[in-house]
């Protein structure tokens, strides 16, 4: 089973809904321990990302992904902007010249993502951010790509460790990123980041599903 | 939520059309790209200085666009940190062939947006630099953390290296001058009634009718504590005090001292602010070289005050009276 | 009330020694008497020019005393005007041979204390005269009231009429200039929030969440009517076009357009203010020659604006532009 | 009957302790269409002349009130300050040279008064100030005077028509002062300078009674 550009597609447009769906959840949550905007930035992102969507399509995978980054860098701003936005990049460059990503592929991809958000974050795990999923969510994959689990069930581990990962963020004190301001004050309250990206393993889960079922 | 706005949205674009219509001799202003630059630039031969950052803090960033100070502010929307295509296209605007200077104040996203935007730079063969400022000691500092936010000692670090610049410096002095005043100047400041981002429509905290919130940062983020409010001689300490012993500034030190409104606070309020401070200042046996007092780095309507001190030194004395001309410090010029 | 303050009666003489420590290049601060003296004055030669009132309104007019504006300023309580020993005092202080102008604020107790001061000035052979400044369109004038207030036009005439005092011009040319500033400048103001005065310990009035006040003046004087919050551009025209009718404006003149905060209002709302301004002139032929954004002339931390037009000609447009070295205005200098 | 020194200080300091126990009250009615500090600032005023005072008892009476209208002028500010130190500074001028004064010097003193008020503040009967109290005042004494009563009974003839001059500036419109600015809003409330006139009109009636009772 391999990744299609047409599930990648499908996977951008699922998230740009799920994050405008869940936009006043997401800022709460960061109300709650940084500026009260992360909702309203990833959803100025991905509204963007949704209209120049039609003129991409027709690119590469990578050059979709790519695109994708580009317009997040220019439209959200704040630290998620970079982030989500070098997370795209990067997996563009790991995703380059392949028509179809294969488990090893996507699994590659996503460690790639993930490391652009460990050199541009300087994030470890446990200090309270997007990381906290993603890291998680990365291994679970690769592992079960390791043991010979196909797509589908690799994602599905993925998303269940993204979950738990994003939920891991609750008790931690944060340090990095505006809600490391608040010290002790950070602890109890899950981190809007982690929230958002664990919407984006779930998404691609589900749009992998699409395809599957 | 009671402001003099129309739409939310417009916010930050109709307040930049209004700049450009208020200083045409002084800036010109790049709505779309919410870019505010110096009328001249880019000046041949002169380090370019850019910095910026989210919107609501006027007249930083945009007010100190000019000669003498920044060639170029980057707008992000209310609180939110410009992203980095503002900058990269700063940048090539104010590009007078020495480089260019990013002053950046320390938040996570707006020393990512800037970094992004220095490699767009470098790879267009302009050659920049960025100095993060992060002074504010109401922040717990360490290795593990994002560090201290950026606040009051960003306005002094633009106007002593905007001086720099224009007197010809390369770019590796001023930004050396840029590290040294951030290593020399530390700040904190309290809120007496929270701000409201008009987007939001309501403030990002509360605080009782007799609380006040000391250590405050300029977007609403919590500060250290919350109390009953005190006297302003009270308060005044309770600000200098973490301040003087975190440098640690010394007997014998000349400072600069910045009062600062947060955005609602009066004159009469930061003078008294102003007499208390000079008197912990003459206690300690520190002398008030230079002043500045006024609404400069602000958080939209917030009550509230910070104080900044500045250990100065000769050449930082001279560069800070050299001449100025912007639409929010003037002098000489 | 939450107020940076320490005990409400010493508000004015701990505010005045917090400018005396800040500003020691520029004044002298007499705390006793409530004076802001220029440093250098009494200036040979020069006529001296004296204003005040109450106390609440800074930057005016203490952070108005220095080269090329006034040579002092007498601050009253807050918002009560000052007794006349104390301009009495001033003109003494002041006088360099060629007599003293005193610029008056439109009410009756500002009035009528100058009056008495210009009397006892007079008594010991100090040239005085007085100019009262009537510029508020949001009050009915007629020969049997008091009139207008004085507000925004005050800041103006101060600025311009220092600048003619510079340069050597006669007692009767100052005033005489000052005349004709206050003939040719209009200004209305309104309140989104009321202000407090220390000793009173609450608003001087209530306004709902979503009530504003149109025509209000500078010491929390009701206005023309009370409504409902409407858009920036729609306060804008309600501000705007009263002046412009009242002198009134055409096409073809130039004015130097003020937009004020009350105090508690950011910048980024009177460049919103400003924006819609420049608009309503432009739609009148009406061209923006020189431009002042920013709280001068305050009532304490009020929220609200305040907008001043002064049709200019070239002599003003000179003065407005000659050097000006005091604690809120500076430039050339 | 005549009005001596002795009876000039009980007055003087009878008005300073009204004033005092007032004050709040006075600055009520100055609230509502003024700027709310009619009684401090009076109280600022009487308080320093109550001060000064024992330097002063031994002048004569025109000595005395002129130190009072010279304390005035430099303690109170406002409207009040220029307007109440000008009574005082033509009532020294007209009581002087005199260590008792007559019903004739009264009402002249009390005229002179008047006139000040009019020469100070350009007020005219009926423009809702304390001249609304003094003019009904002074004129009613000086009927009294001229048709032969005593001191007492013409100046209880003075403090009742003060009573009344102050009652009839509520209706008015007023025309004068910082009251001018609200028009017609300003109709429904009493004057508070022709309140604090009225209660000075008392006061020398009580003053004259406790020696003559
Ligand atoms: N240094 C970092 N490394 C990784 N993720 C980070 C870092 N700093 C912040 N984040 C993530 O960014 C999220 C906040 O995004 P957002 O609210 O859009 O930006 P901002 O904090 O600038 O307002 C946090 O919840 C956290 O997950
Ligand atoms: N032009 C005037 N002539 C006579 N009395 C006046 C005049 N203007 C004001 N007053 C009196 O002064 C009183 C207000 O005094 P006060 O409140 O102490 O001064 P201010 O108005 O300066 O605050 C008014 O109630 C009125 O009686
Ligand atoms: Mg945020
Ligand atoms: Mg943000
Ligand atoms: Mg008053
Ligand atoms: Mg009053």
């Amino acid at each position: 089973m391999v990744l299609t550009k047409d599930v990648v597609l499908t996977w951008l447009e699922t998230f740009a809904r799920d994050v405008e769906e869940n936009r006043a959840y997401l800022t709460e949550l960061d109300g709650a321990i940084g500026d009260n905007d992360h909702g309203t930035n990833l959803d100025r992102g991905f509204r963007a990302v949704l209209n120049s969507l039609p003129d991409e399509r027709d690119k590469p995978i990578d050059g979709v992904l790519k695109a994708v980054g580009m317009t997040l860098i220019k439209t959200v701003g704040g630290a998620a902007g970079p982030l989500y936005g070098t997370v795209f990049l990067r997996m563009a460059s790991a995703a380059a010249g392949k028509e179809a990503l294969s488990e090893a592929d996507v699994g590659a991809m996503l460690a790639a993502g993930t490391k652009g958000i460990v050199d541009r974050g300087k994030a470890e795990v446990g200090d309270k951010t997007m990381l906290d999923t993603w890291a998680p969510a990365v291994d679970a994959f690769q592992e079960a790509e390791a043991s010979g689990e196909d797509l589908l069930a690799a994602l599905q581990a993925a998303a269940g460790a993204a979950e738990e990962g994003m939920k891991s963020t609750i008790p931690l004190v944060a340090r990095k990123g505006r809600a490391s301001y608040l010290g002790e004050r950070s602890a109890g309250h899950q981190d809007p980041g982690a929230t958002s990206s664990y919407l984006l393993f779930k998404d691609l889960l589900s749009a992998v599903e699409g395809t599957a079922g | 939520m009671k402001k003099l706005i129309n739409n939310p949205e417009d916010v930050v674009k109709e307040a930049l059309q209004g700049m450009a219509e208020a200083y045409p001799e002084l800036i010109r202003v790049d709505v779309e790209n919410q870019l505010v630059v110096r009328k001249e630039a880019p000046v041949q031969g002169k380090v370019g200085i850019v910095s910026g950052g989210g919107s609501g803090h006027e007249p930083m960033h945009g007010g100190f666009v000019g000669k003498g100070m920044l060639d170029a502010a980057c707008a992000g929307q209310v609180f939110t940190s410009p992203v980095p295509d503002q900058m990269y296209t700063a940048a090539k605007d104010v590009n007078g062939g020495k480089g260019v200077l990013f002053i950046v104040k320390n938040y996570t996203g707006d020393v990512m947006n800037f970094d992004l935007a220095a490699e767009m730079a470098q790879a267009e063969d302009i050659q920049v630099q960025s100095v993060v400022i992060d002074d504010d000691v109401a922040v717990q500092d360490s290795l593990y953390t994002a560090g201290r936010r950026g606040v009051g000692g960003t306005v002094l670090a633009e106007k002593i290296c905007g001086a720099a610049a224009e007197r010809g410096d390369s770019l590796d002095d001023v930004a050396n001058l840029c590290r040294r005043v951030n290593e020399n100047v530390r700040s904190m400041g309290m809120a007496l009634t929270p701000a409201t981002v008009p987007a939001a429509g309501k403030p990002s905290f509360e605080l009782g009718p007799n609380e006040v919130e000391i250590g405050i940062g300029i977007h609403g983020e919590p500060g250290r504590r919350r109390m009953e409010l005190q006297s302003a001689d009270d308060i005044t300490e309770m600000l200098a005090e973490p301040i003087l012993d975190d440098l640690p500034f010394k007997n014998g030190d000349r400072v600069l001292a910045f009062v600062n409104s947060m955005g609602g606070t009066p004159y009469l309020e930061l003078y008294i602010v102003f007499n208390k401070l000079h008197e912990i200042l003459k206690g300690r046996g520190i002398s008030i070289a230079r002043s500045l007092v006024g609404p400069y780095i602000t958080s939209l309507e917030m009550q509230g005050v910070s104080i900044t001190l500045l250990r100065m030194d000769d050449e930082m004395e001279m560069l800070w009276d050299a001449p100025v001309y912007t639409p929010a410090l003037k002098w000489k010029a």
